[in-house]
Order: structure tokens, then C-alpha cells, then sequence
């Protein structure tokens, strides 16, 4: 199981600000598509993927206890 | 006061500045980011910052060690704001310490750049048209980015 | 407070920051220039700056003057303390606002740049070693500034 | 008349600060003669002369009731 978690818009639009997701074992690229899969109308460009804390490569591949989170594009400053 | 932090009460941008300041620096920038009003005619109403907090304050974190690797005897400290902001409130400060104001300037201009392109905070506006926008500001109103 | 003055007194950075924030400022660039203790090794025990103080002031108005018309919309205040001046205190203070950061960076950098070619200001520094030396401050020790 | 004044080392190898001068009519150029040959020891190498406040040409004139400023290079900031 991995916690997964939605910001800003993307939490608005999702409905929530987490969830656990059955992802281990799976790659950030299918984790992507899994969330694609399950709210079709998530704004999902431009979005990067953080696991634990750090910006993820598509291929990298999740593990137990993983945190991941949807980075939509960045408003800070 | 932590070195690289997300607060959610006001910012007195003096504490960033007197954490960074040396024996042996000649020079301290401090860059405040305020919340601006208008923007090409637009009325900011109401303005609100959320983060991914400890990924937020780690980003913050390799930005100042980034800076020390790139000019050598600086010192950094930043901190960004969430929460709900009034006009003129600063949202972000980035102090920077070094022995010449060459190297304090342009640190000081590299964090922001970086803050903007990979921290994970996130902007809420409302605008006197009743609009609400989340998420990139340089894509309202048109290409300029509101506040800095 | 003058936007544009000579002071004899500590500068408090924060009165000049305030002064050029307006509601469409979303920028605010600050820089100090601190007495330095270290430089190239060598100890300075003593500073004091002295002006031609009604020249001085009017070249630092004119400084802000060329500030707001190169960079629109930026506002600008600036301020140098002469007589004695102990290890970290603030020498110059240079406050820049503009709706966008780039300008405030920019404009503040002109500042400092335009201060230290044209504003009848003077250095006097005691080293360690007992020398002591009125003028340009890239000369001596060798060939870098101290303090900024 | 005009009253000069001497800042910094100049004020200090001098050994005074200001001084009245007859050199109304006279250019700026002929101003800086006259300090050198009245304080040979001066350090004018890179020494600009400002009139009323205002740095000033070479060929420039003094007006009766003048000042004007000796300034060694500045070293503010």
C-alpha cells in the first residue's frame, strides 16, 4: 500500500487530500495512469510526481510504505 | 526560527536578514515578495498559499545548500508563508549574506527563480471579477505573474 | 526619514523597506552594505565614513531619479551613514519596490554601482597592521573591496 | 571670491577643510593649477572637481560666490 496525496487544485478537483492506493510495485508512470484512470477529469498536465518528499522519474518504481504526491505546476514566490 | 522554513504567521523579514549577517560579510540582499494588489488592471480580493510543507522546507533547504555550492561563502536563510494573505504581506524572504555584493545579489536571484520553478507551494487567488485560480500564475490574467 | 539621506545615526534597514512598499509593489529588493571585519586576511579595527553631505544627498536623489526612469513603476530610497562605524553595522542601505522582481534586482544593483562611482562619500580604515588609508577602496588590500 | 573646500586626504594633506580663493572668472582647469601649485605635496591624481554641488567639466567657469568641491575618488557603499 502507498498514501498518496493531492494538492491544490488537484485535491479540489479529486475530492480529497489523500488516499491509500495498492501501487507498490508499480512505476510512477503507472501511478499516473492509475489516478487517470480513476478521476478522468483531474487536470493532469504539467503535473509531477514526488515520491517521499522528492521529485520522481516516470520509471522509478514505488515500494511498501511509499508516500507519493501530484505536484501541480507551482505557485510560490 | 529555522533557516529554511513554511510558516503560517507573519514574516519579519529583519530575523532573516540578522540570521545570515557575518563578521566577514560586506553584503546582505533580502528579497521580499509581497502580495500585490493589481495586475494589469485586475483586483486581487483574496489571496491563499498552501504547501507540501516538509517537501516544501526540504526544497527550501537544497536551494540555500545549491547557493553555497555556486558562490562559495555565502550564507542563506528563506522562509515562505501560507495561509491567508492580505495585500502588501509578504509571502516569501530570501536573505543572503556574502562577502561581496556581486555574488549576494545574484544567490538572492537564483533562489527566487528556483523557489518558483520547484517548490511545492501553491497559490489561490480570487479576482474582483469573481474568477478563482489555482495553480500557475503566469497563465492570468495573460503572461505576467501576479504577486511576485 | 528622507527618502534619499545622509545619516549620522544606526540605519534600521526595515524604515526604508517600508517606504517604498506600495499596494502594487509585489517586489521589495534590499541590500545593506556591512562593515567587514576580514579582508584578504587583514584585520580592520576601525571605520569611519565622512561625506559632502548636500552634494551627497543630491547625488543619491539623482541615483533614484535615473532608477525610476529606467525601470517604470519601481520607487526607490536610499541612505549612507557617515562618522564611526563598528564591525557589522550597516554602512548603506539601498530599497528598491516594482510590481516585478526582476526590475527590483536590477535596479538595486544600479544603485550600489552608481553610488560607489559618483556619491562624495570616503572611507577611512585602520588595518591591523597599523596602516591606515583614505580613498578608493579597491586599492588596498589589493585588488578588492572591504567592506562592501 | 569662491570657497573651496577639501575632502578626505585632500583635506588632510592640506591641513584645513575650506578656504577662500580668488578665482572667479577662472576656469575649473585653471582651479586645479592653482591647488597644486599652492600644496605640491596634494594628491590630485583622480581628484574631481564639483562646482555648486555638481561635478563639473574642465573648461567650466567660476562665478563670483561659487563653491567648489576638491573630491578624491569616493569610496562610499
Amino acid at each position: 500500500m502507498i498514501t498518496l496525496y493531492y494538492f491544490a487544485g488537484l485535491r479540489e478537483a479529486a475530492g480529497k487530500a489523500q488516499e491509500d492506493a495498492d501501487l507498490a510495485g508499480r512505476t510512477v508512470a503507472e501511478l499516473t495512469a492509475w489516478v487517470s484512470g480513476k478521476y478522468p477529469h483531474l487536470p493532469l498536465d504539467g503535473v509531477r510526481v514526488a515520491v517521499n518528499e522528492e521529485y520522481a522519474l516516470q520509471e522509478d518504481v514505488l515500494q511498501e510504505g511509499d508516500t507519493a504526491a501530484l505536484i501541480p505546476p507551482v505557485s510560490g514566490g | 526560527m529555522k533557516p529554511y522554513e513554511i510558516v503560517t504567521e507573519p514574516i519579519d523579514p529583519q530575523r532573516y536578514a540578522d540570521y545570515v549577517l557575518r563578521p566577514e560579510a560586506g553584503a546582505v540582499t533580502l528579497f521580499t515578495g509581497h502580495v500585490r494588489e493589481w495586475t494589469r488592471g485586475i483586483r486581487t480580493l483574496f489571496l491563499a498559499y498552501e504547501a507540501y510543507v516538509p517537501m516544501a522546507e526540504k526544497m527550501l533547504a537544497r536551494i540555500g545548500g545549491e547557493i553555497e555550492e555556486k558562490w562559495p561563502g555565502t550564507k542563506t536563510a528563506i522562509a515562505h508563508r501560507i495561509g491567508e494573505l492580505q495585500i502588501g504581506e509578504i509571502a516569501v524572504v530570501i536573505a543572503v549574506s556574502s562577502p561581496h555584493r556581486r555574488d549576494a545579489y545574484e544567490a538572492n536571484e537564483y533562489a527566487i527563480e528556483r523557489i518558483k520553478e520547484s517548490v511545492p507551494v501553491w497559490k489561490k487567488e480570487i479576482w474582483e471579477d469573481g474568477t478563482e485560480w489555482i495553480g500557475d500564475q503566469r497563465k492570468k490574467p495573460e503572461t505576467e505573474p501576479a504577486p511576485e
